[in-house]
C-alpha cells in the first residue's frame, strides 16, 4: 500500500514539476504579456495542483491533508484574481507602442 | 564597572528610571488619542514633572555614591534586562531635563493650533515627537543592554527625522531623507555588532559582558562595525554630510533640540562602549583614528562656518565643529594614566556645555529668522540695538564654543588640553587652539555686524517676546555657569565608573 | 554531500542571486519585484534555521507588506528614474565602495567560520522559566516576558513612525483619509477575492496570534495578516480608508502599547514591580497583552503603507 | 558544510551587496531597497547565531529570534516612513535627487511652520 502511495507521490511531483518547467519557460519564451500570463497561470494552477496530490497521501491526518488542499485553493484564488487584473492593466494601456 | 551583584539586583530609587522613561512615553500615547490643542498641554505639564524625576535620580546617586539599578520585569540579565544609572547617565539626563522643556516652552508660539481649529497638522506632529525624543534620549541614557539602546536609537531617530521637515519645503525634505538614510545606516550597523556579541559572549547587559570580552577578533569586527555605525549618527566627520541641511533647516526649537541632545545620545553610547563595554580592548590605533576625525572635523567644520552667509547654517557648522572636540578624549581619557580622568571630564564637560551653548545659540537664531524675515549674516546690521538679549544670548553662546573663560567650555578644553600636554600628544592640544581662534572667527563674525550700527535702524517684522529671548538668554548663562563646577561635580561623574579605567590609584 | 545540503547550497545560490537581481537591475520596479521573491526565498532559509516564527514574519512583514509599500512606490515612481541615473557615481568610487563592501562582508564572513559551535546561548535560561510564563512557545516569552521593555518601546516606534508619515501630509489634508481617492469603477476580480478572503484570513489571523504563545505565531505573525486583509478590503474599494483623526483608529493604534504599559505599571502593585506579573496570572495577562497588540499592528501596517492622509477631511 | 554556516555566509554577502547598493545607487528608492537588503543580512547573522544555540530541546535559542522580529517590523516601519518622505519629496519637486544645493529657493525665516 505504502509503496503504491510513494510511487504516485513520486510520478505526480515529477509531473507537477515539469508542468513549472513549462510555464518558467513559456514566460522567459513567449512574445507579450499576456502569452506570457496565460502560460504562467495555466502551468502553474496544474502543476501545483498535481504535486499537493501527490502530497495527500503522505500527509499526517485529515487536518494536514486539509492544510495542503487550502493552499492549493488559495493559489487558485490569487493566481486567478491577479491574472485578470494584470490582463484588466494590460487592456487600458493598450495599444502599446 | 560595578561589582557584579549588586549590578543585577534593584536599588532603591531603582523605580525612579523606569518612571524617567514611561513618563514622556505615556504623554506620546495620550497626545495622539487626545489630540488637538491637548497635546501641546500635555506634554508642556509633564516636563516639570520629567524634570523632577532626572533630579531626584541625580540626588538618589548623590546621596548614596552608588549607580542606581532597576531589574525590568524581575528578570535578572542575561535573560532579561536591567536600567542603570551612573553619574553621567544622570548629568545627561538632568541636561535633556533642562533643554528639553527650554525649547517646549520657546515653541509655544511656532506650534500652536491655529484658533477655530480642533487639531492642525505641525502642532500634533511637534509635541508628540518632541516628548518622543525625550523618552528616547531617557532610555539612552539609562539603558543597560544593548539590544535595548538598539531599540532606543530607532526611537531617537524615528522622533527627529520627521521633525527636520515639519514645514514641508523641499530643502528640508531632501535634508530630512538624508538624515534618514544616514541614521538607517548607523542603526543597521550597530545591530550587526550587537548580534556578533551576543553570539560570542551570550549576553548584551553592560555590566555582563564587560566581565566578558576579551581581545578577538570577534570584537574586533564587533567594535568596528558598532563604532561606524554610532558615528554616523554622531556626525564625526567626514560622515557628517547629512547634519548641516537637516539641522540649519529645520523649525529653531527643533534644530536646538537636534543640535544640543540628539547627536550626543548616539555620543553617549560610543562612550559606553569604548569606556564601559571593551576597556578590555583598549587599542590605541583605533583612539587615534577617532582623533584624528575629530582633529579633522574641528577644522574643516570651522573653517565651513566661517563661510556660511546664512546664520542657522553657521551654527550648524559649528555643530560638527564641536563634536570633533569630543572625540579628542578617546586617546586622552583611556589607558588609566594620571591625566585619563582629567581628560574624562574634559570631554563631557564639552557634552554638557555645548548642549546649552548650541541650544541658546540655535533658539537666538530662531528669534532673529522671526523678526527680521531673513538670517542672512550680512543683512543683521543693527541688531544688537534691535534684540539686545537674543544677542547676548547667542554671545555668551559663543563664548563657550571658543574656550573663553569663564565657560563651560573654557572649563572642558583646558581639561583636554592639559591632559593632551601632560600626556604629551601635543598634536591634540594644538588642533584645540586653533579650534578655538577659529570658533572666534566666525562668533566675531556674527557679533560684529550685529554690533555696529547701522546707518539705518534694522527694520523688524515683528517684536519677539522677552521670555522667549529670556529662554535662549538662561541656556547661555547655564553653559557659562558650568565653567564654575565645583569640585564635587567631577567627582560625581565618576560616581559608577571602575577606578582602574578613571585612572584614580 | 547529502540531498539536503545540495539543496541548501541552491537556496542560497538562489537567493543571492535574486539579492543581487534588485541591486544590479536596471528598473526600479523590476528591483522590487525581485524583492518580493527574495523575501519569500528567505523565508525558506528561515524555516532551515528551524525558525518559523521569524519565517512567518519575513514572509508576511519583510516580504509581503514591505512588497506591497514599494511596489506601489515604484510604480508612482517610474518617471523620476532617468534623471537620476545621470547622477550615477563614477566608475573610481564604485570600485572604491565595491572594495569596501567586500572587504566588509570578507570580514563578516571570518567571523561567522569563526564562531564556536555550539555557540554562547540564553536557551536554557530561557527554558528554565518558561513554566512561570505559563507559556510553551519560548520566543513569546522573550517577547512579552524576558524582554517586555524591548517590545513595549518597538510599539512606541511604531506610533511614531505613523506619527511622521501623516506628518508630510499638506496642511489642508491634515484629518483626511489616506490612500487614493475613490472612484467609480470597481475592480471585480479583486472586489471577489477580497470578499472570500477576507473572512478566511480573519480566522487564520486570530488562529495564529492564538496558537503563538505555544507554537510558532503570535502577535506580530497575527496582527499581519489582520493587517494584509484589512488593506485588501480597502484596495477593492469594499470599505474606505479611515480619518486619520477617527478616535477608533486613534485608540486602535495606541491600544497595544496603553495596555502593555498599563499592565506593566500595575505590576509595581500587584506583583514585584514595573513588567513584572502576579504568580499564576502571567499566561492570562500576556495573552490580554498580546491580543490588544495584535490589534494594534492590524491598524498600524496598514496606516504605514497607505501614506500621509490624500485628501481634505470631510466637512 | 553545516546549513548555519552556509545561511551565515549568505547573510555575509547579502551584507556586501546591501551596503554597495546603498551607498553607490543614486536613486533613493533602490538606497532603501538596499537597505532592506542589508537589514536582512544583518538579521540572518543573528539567526545562525540562534542556530548554533540550540539547547535545552530547543533547535534554536529564542532570544535571537525575537531580536529579528522586532528588527523586521522596526526595518518596516523605517521603510514606510523613508518611502512617504521620498513620495512627498516628488510630489513637491518631481525630482529625486538628494544633492543639497539641488532646489535653488530664497532661504527664508523658516522657522514657523
Amino acid at each position: 500500500m505504502s509503496t503504491i502511495a510513494d510511487v504516485f507521490t513520486v510520478v505526480a511531483i515529477c509531473t507537477g514539476s515539469f508542468f513549472f518547467m513549462a510555464g518558467t519557460v513559456g514566460l522567459l519564451r513567449f512574445p507579450d504579456a499576456l502569452t506570457r500570463l496565460h502560460a504562467l497561470t495555466k502551468a502553474d494552477n496544474l502543476g501545483l495542483g498535481l504535486i499537493v496530490l501527490g502530497l495527500l497521501p503522505q500527509a499526517d491526518g485529515m487536518l494536514g491533508a486539509l492544510k495542503l488542499i487550502a493552499v492549493w485553493a488559495l493559489v487558485q484564488l490569487a493566481g486567478a484574481t491577479v491574472a485578470q487584473l494584470i490582463a484588466h492593466a494590460l487592456l487600458r494601456k493598450r495599444p502599446p507602442t | 564597572m560595578l561589582a557584579l551583584a549588586s549590578a543585577l539586583t534593584t536599588t532603591a530609587g531603582g523605580y525612579l528610571l523606569v518612571l524617567a522613561i514611561i513618563l514622556p512615553v505615556i504623554g506620546i500615547l495620550l497626545s495622539l488619542v487626545i489630540g488637538g490643542r491637548h497635546a501641546e498641554r500635555i506634554a508642556l505639564a509633564l516636563m516639570p514633572v520629567g524634570f523632577g524625576i532626572a533630579l531626584a535620580i541625580a540626588i538618589e546617586i548623590w546621596r548614596t555614591g552608588k549607580p542606581l539599578v532597576y531589574i525590568l520585569g524581575g528578570w535578572t540579565p542575561p535573560l532579561g534586562i536591567a536600567l542603570r544609572a551612573d553619574g553621567f547617565s544622570a548629568v545627561m539626563l538632568v541636561t535633556a531635563a533642562l533643554v528639553v522643556p527650554a525649547a517646549g516652552y520657546f515653541a509655544r508660539a511656532n506650534f500652536q493650533t491655529p484658533q477655530g481649529q480642533f487639531e492642525a497638522r505641525a502642532p500634533l506632529a511637534f509635541w508628540t515627537l518632541l516628548q518622543a525624543l525625550w523618552a528616547a534620549l531617557n532610555i539612552v541614557f539609562l539603558g543597560g543592554d544593548l539590544f535595548n539602546l538598539y531599540v532606543a536609537l530607532e526611537l531617537l531617530t524615528f522622533a527627529a527625522v520627521p521633525l527636520v521637515c515639519l514645514d514641508g519645503r523641499p530643502e528640508t525634505l531632501i535634508a530630512a531623507l538624508r538624515y534618514l538614510l544616514f541614521a538607517l545606516f548607523g542603526s543597521v550597523f550597530y545591530l550587526l555588532g550587537v548580534a556578533l556579541l551576543y553570539g560570542t559572549y551570550g549576553t548584551l547587559d553592560i555590566v555582563l559582558l564587560s566581565a566578558r570580552v576579551r581581545a578577538e577578533p570577534a570584537v574586533y569586527v564587533a567594535a568596528g562595525l558598532m563604532t561606524a555605525g554610532l558615528l554616523a549618527k554622531t556626525a564625526l566627520f567626514p560622515l557628517h554630510l547629512w547634519l548641516p541641511p537637516a539641522h540649519a533647516n529645520a523649525p529653531a526649537p527643533a534644530s536646538a533640540v537636534l543640535s544640543a541632545l540628539v547627536v550626543k545620545g548616539s555620543f553617549f553610547l560610543i562612550v559606553r562602549l569604548w569606556f564601559d563595554v571593551l576597556p578590555a580592548l583598549t587599542i590605541e590605533a583605533a583612539t587615534s583614528i577617532l582623533a584624528t576625525l575629530g582633529a579633522a572635523a574641528i577644522l574643516f567644520g570651522s573653517i565651513l562656518a566661517l563661510r556660511q552667509e546664512r546664520l542657522k547654517l553657521l551654527i550648524a557648522y559649528s555643530t560638527v565643529a564641536q563634536i570633533g572636540y569630543l572625540f579628542l578624549m578617546f586617546p586622552l581619557a583611556t589607558g588609566g594614566h594620571p591625566w585619563s580622568a582629567d581628560a574624562w571630564n574634559g570631554g563631557v564637560l564639552q557634552v554638557l556645555s555645548h548642549a546649552f551653548a548650541k541650544a541658546a545659540m540655535f533658539l537666538a537664531a530662531g528669534l532673529v529668522a522671526e523678526s527680521l524675515g531673513h538670517d542672512r549674516i550680512s543683512d543683521l546690521r543693527g541688531l544688537g540695538r534691535a534684540m539686545p538679549m537674543t544677542v547676548f544670548a547667542f554671545g555668551l553662546g559663543g563664548l563657550s564654543l571658543m574656550g573663553l573663560p569663564p565657560s563651560g567650555g573654557f572649563a572642558a578644553k583646558w581639561l583636554l588640553v592639559k591632559a593632551s600636554v601632560e600626556s604629551g600628544q601635543w598634536l591634540w592640544a594644538v588642533v584645540m587652539l586653533a579650534g578655538g581662534l577659529l570658533a572666534g572667527g566666525y562668533v566675531y563674525r556674527v557679533l560684529a555686524p550685529a554690533l555696529a550700527n547701522g546707518s539705518t535702524p534694522l527694520e523688524t517684522r515683528k517684536s519677539t517676546s522677552r521670555s522667549r529671548e529670556a529662554i535662549a538668554l538662561a541656556l547661555a548663562f547655564v553653559a557659562v555657569l558650568l565653567g564654575l563646577a565645583p569640585a564635587g561635580f567631577f567627582t560625581f561623574l565618576q560616581i559608577g565608573r571602575s577606578a582602574a579605567m578613571a585612572g584614580l590609584q | 554531500m547529502t540531498v539536503l545540503q545540495a539543496l541548501d547550497i541552491g537556496l542560497a545560490a538562489l537567493v543571492l542571486a535574486v539579492a543581487g537581481w534588485t541591486i544590479v537591475a536596471r528598473e526600479a520596479f523590476a528591483a522590487v519585484v525581485g524583492y518580493v521573491a527574495y523575501g519569500l526565498l528567505l523565508s525558506l532559509v528561515w524555516v532551515r534555521l528551524f525558525a518559523v516564527d521569524v519565517a512567518l514574519t519575513e514572509a508576511a512583514i519583510g516580504s509581503g507588506v514591505t512588497g506591497v509599500l514599494l511596489i506601489s512606490a515604484a510604480a508612482r515612481l517610474r518617471k523620476t528614474e532617468a534623471p537620476a541615473t545621470d547622477e550615477r557615481l563614477g566608475a573610481p568610487l564604485r570600485l572604491l565602495a565595491g572594495t569596501v563592501c567586500a572587504v566588509v562582508a570578507a570580514a563578516l564572513a571570518a567571523v561567522v567560520l569563526l564562531m564556536p559551535d555550539p555557540g554562547s546561548t540564553l536557551a536554557p535560561e530561557a527554558a528554565q522559566h518558561l513554566a512561570e510564563t505559563g507559556l510553551g512557545n519560548p520566543i513569546t516569552a522573550v517577547l512579552i516576558s524576558y524582554r517586555a521593555f524591548d517590545t513595549m518601546l518597538e510599539k512606541v516606534v511604531l506610533i511614531l513612525a505613523v506619527i511622521g508619515v501623516w506628518s508630510l501630509a499638506p496642511d489642508r489634508y491634515w484629518g483626511g483619509a489616506p490612500g487614493p481617492q475613490r472612484v467609480a469603477r470597481h475592480e471585480g476580480a479583486l472586489a471577489f477575492l477580497a470578499q472570500l478572503l477576507a473572512p478566511l484570513g480573519i480566522v487564520v489571523g486570530v488562529h495564529i496570534f492564538w496558537v503563538g504563545a505555544d507554537e510558532p505565531g503570535g502577535a506580530f505573525q497575527g496582527g499581519a495578516i489582520l493587517a494584509a486583509m484589512w488593506m485588501i478590503v480597502m484596495m477593492a474599494r469594499l470599505v474606505e480608508a479611515p480619518s486619520i483623526s477617527a478616535l477608533w483608529l486613534r485608540l486602535t493604534l495606541v491600544a497595544g502599547p496603553v495596555v502593555f504599559l498599563a499592565i506593566g505599571v500595575l505590576g509595581f502593585a500587584v506583583a514585584s514591580g514595573f513588567l513584572t506579573y502576579p504568580t499564576g496570572f502571567a499566561k492570562p495577562l500576556i495573552l490580554f497583552i498580546e491580543a490588544f497588540m495584535t490589534l494594534s499592528i492590524a491598524a498600524t501596517l496598514p496606516m504605514l503603507v497607505m501614506g500621509p492622509p490624500s485628501r481634505p477631511p470631510r466637512p | 558544510m553545516s546549513t548555519a554556516i552556509l545561511a551565515g555566509l549568505t547573510g555575509a554577502a547579502l551584507i556586501g551587496l546591501g551596503l554597495y547598493g546603498l551607498i553607490t545607487h543614486p536613486h533613493p528608492l533602490r538606497k532603501i531597497l538596499a537597505f532592506n537588503l542589508l537589514g536582512s543580512g544583518v538579521f540572518l547573522i543573528f539567526g545562525i547565531i540562534a542556530r548554533k544555540g540550540a539547547a535545552a530541546g530547543f533547535a534554536a535559542d529564542p532570544v535571537p529570534q525575537a531580536m529579528v522580529i522586532t528588527g523586521i517590523v522596526v526595518a518596516f516601519s523605517a521603510t514606510a516612513l523613508a518611502v512617504a518622505l521620498l513620495l512627498r519629496l516628488v510630489q513637491e519637486t518631481g525630482r529625486t535627487t538628494l544633492r543639497p544645493d539641488a532646489p535653488a529657493k530664497p532661504p527664508d525665516a523658516g522657522a514657523d511652520a
